[in-house]
């Protein structure tokens, strides 16, 4: 389980999120809705502890995180997706996906790992001798999603996955979110494709410039004008 | 022209007039302090002139150090002395337009060692040629320039920098540059023809070195390319410029006065351990003033004002 | 030019006493002799420094300090040396600044100069103009004669390029007559200073006297490695090979040589060659290789002076330039005491004029120039690099082919 | 005639690629600038010096004692002085400036320690200078030494850094520190890890060069140079390159110096240098930085 | 209908094996704002990118008032009159407010030098309302003002385009107000502009008309209210459901 509250994010004087309160459990996908710039990837970033927070609580299974450097939060169990993917693109996907098992919480089980990563993404298993960056969009992000499932997470944030890709890969991709939550994972999912994203969520938060505005259930917030509102504006 | 300014250009005035009566009271030794200070001076100044708001960090200073000393070396008893220096000022001008040209797609480290190979090819180029063409190494240099004329010349170089300096940070070429040191997208995105500002001012930068090293050829009698093309100076130049602070034109003053000072004092004390004690001075330098002198001159000055302030 | 305060109160209290008064008094001496030297300690030079020069000058002074100073008879009594010294950092306008500063801010009685030809031309003007004796043992240049001219209190004990390349052509034509060798000579030089000013002597030399250069190139300073240039020499077919190198290079190609068995009849390395370290590297290799400067075998001094830089500095002194740059301090030791007193002029003076008694015998300055005081040309022969060129009493027998190389 | 430059350019060229690849680890992964770099390869030629002449350690087994200890000693470096850097640099290229300065700084330490110790005199000695004969060639037994090793090192090195987890994360770090760390990638032990693997591979080409070399406390300089030539030649962090921009140098080296003018030799690899980088001006084998 | 001012026909862009911007067309009158919309990583910002010159286009081509710009250097697009500005505020962190403003005035065409440009420069900041804080460095500034700012230094330029990119974003309900108030009084002085845009609101406020991208491809336009309503639109920014 994981619980946020209180988080603020500022970049010099630029306050890019307020305040934030929110939660997943295992075995749930929640998503995080809301138009551009409206501080979804300085959420997930200040959670995985790449960008610096001001008072937070954050924890993970009862652990405090938010003094722990970005490698400890992945050893605590959380890993993050970041926006563009963050493979390491002149290695190959084999490397890639090993090194996500460098976390010593998840050597042991690398084998094992690597093979739900595979059965989740069979297209992989021809391409591991390749370097990262010659495949394509939707292929990238599956080795980021693959490479972060390979450090046995908790809890997996992952910030817009579908960004650039077909929409018959983002098919793929949004069920393969649902194997990952099957599997026992908590799935905090950062997502402009606010239709598609709440198909497969439990849950969801509205958030606009910095605040959350919104919260419920992914029914309620299917029905929610203010989510359509909040992408489109008022009609 | 404010009250304010009318003062700081008067008392600018007056500090060069005093300084150019520094040879008539100082000795010989003073002197000659005085003239490597003035030399730095202007090195470190016209260094700073184009890496400042560039940040492009050049080790080429003795390259065209060394061409102003050799061209000395060749015309300084066949020339009258003004047009040495002309020619010297010409040779580093072109010469650092080529070079300007064709380095500026390189960045960070890359450019960083392409200038100390530039220096160092022009070397051993020097030195083929003075092999197989004229078969001498190491020139001799019987001008008639005495110690006094060397700074007084260097003064007027140090005074000539400053003044471009000044002139161009006013100009449109100076508030070009500063945007490119910021932002070199925005910079092209207003209007800003990137390249042609950052050659045109490393020429000069370039063209002053290559002065200061023709003013600076008389001192040594004997010119071989070792002497003329020693990489100490760039590297010392460097250090010095930003020991002292390159975001201001007098940054560089105040890199070059403590450190020749420092120099002078551990060659004195420590003359079989200078090597340690200036790296161990060099390395309290960079932890403790991470920003150069002027940083840290500026920063006491805003604490200072926030205090009257509060 | 400045007097010394307490020598000119002397002066004006021994006019006050009266005409034909005696000399300065005991009370008036200094309490001490300042000499001052900038050298390089590092940098390029420090190598050529630390072998050459600086032992010489630790010797010198802890020997004259033990007798209690140097006798100055104005004040009846030894005067002891105090050291200045700095660091030019391989530096000409470090040099002349520290020069500069020795002679104006430490107020220096005397200097000792700075090692290498270029440094020494550097400080020569600053020498020249406060009138201190400049008694350098570390410059070969064939301006030597021109520059003692132009700066008279300037001395150049090691000579000029052609004196060491006459003695060379000297002993080759010889060793041709004899039908020793034949007339081809490869020749390289290192790009600087030094190997350009000998090789464009010995180019000359060379042809004058009727050898052919078949194989003449340069390389740049810290070349080591030396497989193409001995490759090409060694297919030159040359029965002469000639170096003029510096240490790094001279232990390079000397390596090379050996590797690839390549054994000319004559041949000659440049510096380094003499140094310790030569030896040390190479033992019995060194056998019947030449190069510039050689000591006599027999002569006792030598072997006394090898004993007391051995003690001071736990090496040998280099065969070349050590020994005379220390017989250039025992002549400035002498010229002091026979002037009395610290009198820059008159021991400028007595340095021209005088003979001295030195380790290398006597010497009498000719153009403020050494003339036949030492060995021009050695080769190291059974463990000593014995001087064996120019031609005169005492030169050893020159061995020739070259012993080959022992695995 | 052809073998011999050949045979000795490759040579050459192969211990370039030893002194450098240490060079290319410590920048390309710690991003650090080392200008101090070459005083480490002095130190370690005067260690072997100092075993094989007053203990009488052949420096084959010096090798054994010098590597690892240096490895020590640059990582305590990198963690005392250098991670207070690292720490405040607001970016990679403010880092780049400090390190720079730092370095410098460094590198007059420690050549003042080693002229303190064994002034400025040239040394050298005497081992497996032997000649040995290969098609036609001779060349000596320590050169080719200390090809074998840089092929050896540079084998395993490679193989290091792409069959092992930790030479992964090594070149994960190298590629993308920011990312490097979501995989549990402690960034600033690798780059410790790094820096003291480069001051090791630096020592061993020290050792390895002192066999046949002829050097002083002041000749760190030249190595820095030369090695920085190599690893921006190559390509910032890249072994290939290392290796394919030593041996360019070696073999313009050698063969310049036997087929056009000996005395051209630096000014040919100079030349060289100059046009790979108005070409290419990422290197040979480096990638682009947006 | 008059002229375009700025036509871009067939405009295309690959990174590697991704093709940025595919065959894109629109045009630009005089006079109008014009939206150019679409989902993250749908090209938007690259086509921005392709008519000011940051990036170079693989096919295309790119026209001001019939002057071909494609083939040229940013810095001279710039001087033929398109001003933009940027996804993240990029405003010059060394300078004041006014020295940021004077870098839009003096290299443009019409460039403008000494104390006319610092008059200009005045009345340009208190156009965008930082009139009182000319000499302020910019890091002292808010994230509005940075915005604002930067407004004002691509209007030193006097473009004939102006390009926003999303200009109005991460701005709260009340600086957004004052932005769209901002951008509306730029129309009424005449001014031309193409805004990338995510803030529904604006664009329905303030564009005449709106280009919808996706993947891209141009997807759909026309004016706001009939292109937010297009189906394949609304499938674009909020998900296909059904696939």
């Amino acid at each position: 389980m994981l619980e946020v509250s209180g988080l603020s994010v500022a970049y010099g004087k630029h306050r890019a999120l307020d305040d934030v309160t929110l939660s997943v459990a295992q075995r749930e996908i929640v998503v995080i809705l809301g138009a551009n710039s409206s501080g979804k990837t300085s959420l997930l970033k200040a959670i995985a502890g790449v960008v610096p927070k001001s008072g937070a609580r954050v924890s993970l299974n009862g652990r405090d995180l938010e003094k722990m450097r970005a490698n400890d939060i992945v050893e605590a169990g959380l890993a993050l997706v970041p926006e563009g993917r963050g493979i390491f693109g002149e290695l190959t996907v084999r490397e890639n996906l090993l090194l996500g098992a460098y976390a010593k919480r998840a050597r042991a089980k690398e084998k094992e790992n690597l093979e739900r990563a595979i059965s989740l993404f069979p297209k992989l298993a021809q391409r591991m001798g390749q370097a990262a960056n010659t495949m394509s969009g939707g292929e990238q992000q599956m080795v980021a999603i693959g490479r972060a499932l390979m450090s046995a997470p908790d809890i997996l944030l992952l910030d817009e996955p579908s960004l650039g890709l077909a929409p018959v890969v983002c098919g793929e991709l949004f069920a393969s979110l649902g194997k990952i939550r099957d599997a026992g994972i908590g799935v905090l999912l950062v997502e402009q494709n606010a239709k598609r994203s709440l198909q497969i969520a439990d849950r969801g938060y509205l958030i606009e410039t910095g605040r959350i505005t919104g919260e419920g259930s992914a029914a309620q917030l299917r029905e929610d004008p203010a989510v359509q509102r909040a992408y489109l504006g008022v009609a | 022209m404010s009250a304010r300014n009318i003062a700081v250009a008067a008392a600018l005035a007056a500090l060069v007039i005093s300084l150019a009566f520094v040879p008539s009271v100082a000795n010989g030794y003073q002197l000659s302090l005085a003239i490597n200070i003035m030399n730095y001076t202007v090195l470190a100044t016209a260094w700073t002139l184009f890496s400042g708001p560039t940040r492009y960090v050049s080790l080429a200073t003795v390259a065209f150090f060394g061409i102003g000393a050799y061209t000395v070396a060749v015309l300084g008893e066949v020339l009258a002395w003004p047009l040495v220096l002309l020619v010297a000022f010409a040779i580093g001008f072109v010469l650092s337009l080529i070079v300007g040209l064709s380095t500026l797609r390189l960045s960070g480290v890359y450019f960083v060692i392409f200038t100390f190979g530039l220096a160092e090819l022009v070397r051993q180029f020097v030195t083929w040629y003075e092999v197989n063409v004229t078969r001498t190494l190491g020139r001799y240099v019987f001008v008639d320039i005495t110690t006094e004329q060397i700074y007084w010349q260097l003064l007027a170089l140090a005074v000539v920098v400053f003044a471009s300096g000044y002139l161009i940070q006013r100009s449109k070429l100076g508030l070009a540059l500063r945007v490119i040191g910021d932002d070199e997208a925005v910079a092209r995105h207003v209007g800003i023809n990137t390249t042609h500002a950052k050659v045109v001012l490393f020429a000069f930068s370039a063209s002053f070195m290559t002065l200061a090293g023709a003013v600076m050829a008389p001192r040594w009698t004997y010119i071989d390319p070792a002497i003329a093309f020693n990489p100490v100076v760039s590297f010392q130049v460097l250090i010095m410029a930003l020991l002292g602070g390159v975001h201001r034109l007098y940054g560089p003053v105040f890199g070059v006065i403590p450190l020749v000072m420092l120099f002078e004092v551990l060659l004195a004390k420590f003359p079989n351990h200078f090597s340690i004690m200036v790296g161990i001075a060099f390395l309290l330098i960079v932890y403790a003033i991470p920003r150069g002198i002027v940083g840290l001159i500026e920063g006491a000055q805003l604490s200072l004002s926030r205090m009257k302030g509060a | 030019m400045k007097f010394n305060a307490k020598l000119l109160a002397g002066l004006v209290t021994a006019v006050a006493i009266g005409l034909g008064a005696p000399s300065l008094s005991a009370q008036d001496a200094p309490k001490s002799i300042k000499i001052g030297y900038a050298i390089s300690k590092t940098g390029p030079n420090a190598g050529g420094a630390n072998i050459t020069q600086i032992p010489n000058y630790q010797l010198w002074v802890q020997e004259v300090n033990a007798k209690g100073g140097l006798m100055l008879k104005a004040y009846g009594k030894r005067i002891p040396i105090e050291v200045v010294e700095y660091d030019d950092r391989s530096n000409s306008e470090e040099a002349v600044r520290a020069v500069e500063r020795l002679i104006e801010q430490d107020k220096v009685d005397l200097l000792f100069p700075p090692w290498g030809t270029g440094i020494n031309l550097a400080v020569g003007p600053t020498f020249h103009k406060h009138g201190y004796p400049q008694l350098t043992f570390s410059a070969v240049t064939d301006r030597a004669p021109d520059l003692a001219k132009r700066w008279p209190n300037s001395f150049w004990f090691l000579g000029t390029s052609k004196q060491y390349i006459d003695a060379l052509v000297d002993l080759l034509v010889k060793l041709r007559k004899e039908g020793k060798i034949n007339d081809q000579i490869a020749m390289v030089s290192v790009a600087d200073g030094f190997g350009i000013d000998l090789s464009k002597a010995a180019r000359a030399g060379f042809e004058k006297a009727g050898f052919k250069i078949v194989f003449d190139k340069s390389y740049p300073i810290g070349t080591q490695d030396m497989s193409p240039i001995i490759g090409e020499a060694q297919r030159s077919k040359a029965d002469t090979f000639v170096a003029f190198s510096y240490p790094p290079d001279t232990v390079a190609i000397t390596d090379q040589a050996r590797l690839t068995s390549y054994a000319p009849k004559v041949m000659f390395t440049g510096v380094g060659t003499g140094f310790p370290l030569f030896p040390q590297r190479f033992g019995d290799n060194v056998e019947g290789i030449i190069s510039l400067g050689g000591w006599s075998r027999d002569n006792k001094g030598t072997m006394e002076y090898r004993e007391k830089i051995r003690k001071l500095v736990n090496r040998d002194p280099d065969y070349w330039g050590s020994q005379i740059g220390y017989a250039s301090l025992q002549m400035l030791e002498q010229a002091i005491e026979r002037v009395g007193k610290i009198d820059r002029p008159a021991i400028i003076k007595e340095l021209q004029t005088g003979t001295f008694d030195t380790v290398l015998g006597k010497i009498k300055l000719e153009n403020n120039q050494p003339k036949d005081a030492f060995w021009l040309i050695g080769q190291w022969q059974n463990g000593v690099f014995t001087g064996v060129a120019p031609h005169r009493a005492g030169a050893a027998d020159f061995i020739v082919p070259k012993p080959a190389w022992k695995k | 005639m052809f073998t011999e430059p050949l045979l000795s350019g490759i040579t050459l060229g192969g211990i370039y690629a030893l002194i450098a690849m240490g060079l290319t680890l410590q920048y390309g992964v710690a991003r650090i600038m080392n200008l101090s770099y070459g005083e480490s390869l002095v130190a370690a030629a005067f260690a072997a010096l100092w075993l094989f002449t007053s203990v009488s350690v052949n420096p084959l087994i010096g090798l054994f004692v010098i590597v690892p200890l240096a490895g020590i000693i640059n990582w305590l470096i990198y963690r005392i002085l250098l991670v207070p850097l690292v720490k405040r640099a607001p970016s990679r290229d403010a880092l780049e400036v400090d390190s720079i300065l730092a370095t410098f700084g460094l590198l007059f330490v420690a050549q003042g320690v080693m002229l303190a110790i064994f002034g400025g005199n040239y040394f050298s000695y005497d081992f497996l200078s032997i000649p040995v004969k290969i098609f036609g060639a001779t060349i000596s037994a320590s050169r080719l030494l200390a090809l074998g090793f840089a092929v050896v090192i540079g084998l395993a090195l490679y193989l290091g850094l792409t069959r092992t987890r930790a030479g992964t994360a090594i070149r994960a770090v190298a590629v993308d520190p920011v990312s490097a760390q979501l995989v549990a990638i402690d960034v600033r032990a690798t780059a410790a890890f790094a820096y003291a693997l480069g001051g090791a591979l630096v020592a061993a080409g020290g050792v390895l060069v002192s066999m046949f070399l002829t050097f002083n406390a002041n000749l760190g300089v030249v190595f820095t140079m030369k090695a920085l030539i190599v690893v921006i030649m190559g390509g910032v962090g890249n072994l290939l390159g290392c290796l394919v921009a030593g041996l360019i140098l070696g073999l313009t080296e050698t063969f310049v110096a036997t087929y056009v003018d000996p005395g051209l030799t630096l000014a040919a690899t100079y030349i060289i240098f100059i046009l790979v980088l108005l070409l290419r001006p990422q290197g040979l084998f480096g990638t682009r930085r947006s | 209908m008059s002229a375009p001012l700025l036509s871009v026909s067939g405009l295309t862009r690959r990174f590697g094996g991704l093709v940025a911007v595919d065959g894109v067309t629109l045009e630009i009158h005089p006079g109008e704002i014009v939206g150019l919309l679409g989902p993250n990583g749908s090209g938007k910002t690259t086509v921005l990118n392709l008519i000011s010159g940051a990036l170079k286009s693989d096919a295309g081509s790119v026209s001001l008032r019939g002057r071909a710009l494609e083939k040229l250097p940013a810095f001279k697009i710039a001087r033929e009159g398109v001003a933009r500005t940027f996804q993240l505020v990029r405003v010059l962190g060394s300078m004041t407010c006014k020295e940021n403003v004077v870098a839009g005035l003096a290299f443009g065409a019409k460039s403008r030098w000494g104390a006319e440009a610092d008059a200009a420069a005045e009345n340009l900041l208190t156009r965008v309302g930082l009139g009182t804080r000319a000499n302020v460095m910019t890091s002292e500034l808010t994230y509005i003002d940075q915005k604002r700012l930067e407004l004002a230094r691509a209007l030193a330029m006097q473009p004939e385009l102006l390009l926003l990119d999303e200009w109005l974003a991460g701005l709260n309900p009340t600086e957004l107000r004052d932005g769209i108030e901002l951008v509306r009084s730029l129309r009424a002085e005449g001014r031309t502009i193409l805004m990338v845009e995510h803030v529904m609101d604006a664009i329905r406020s303030l564009c005449d008309r709106c280009y919808v991208m996706n993947a891209g491809k141009k997807i759909a336009e026309g004016t706001p209210k009939d292109v937010l309503a297009h189906p394949e639109v609304i499938r674009a920014y909020l998900g296909d459901a059904d696939a």
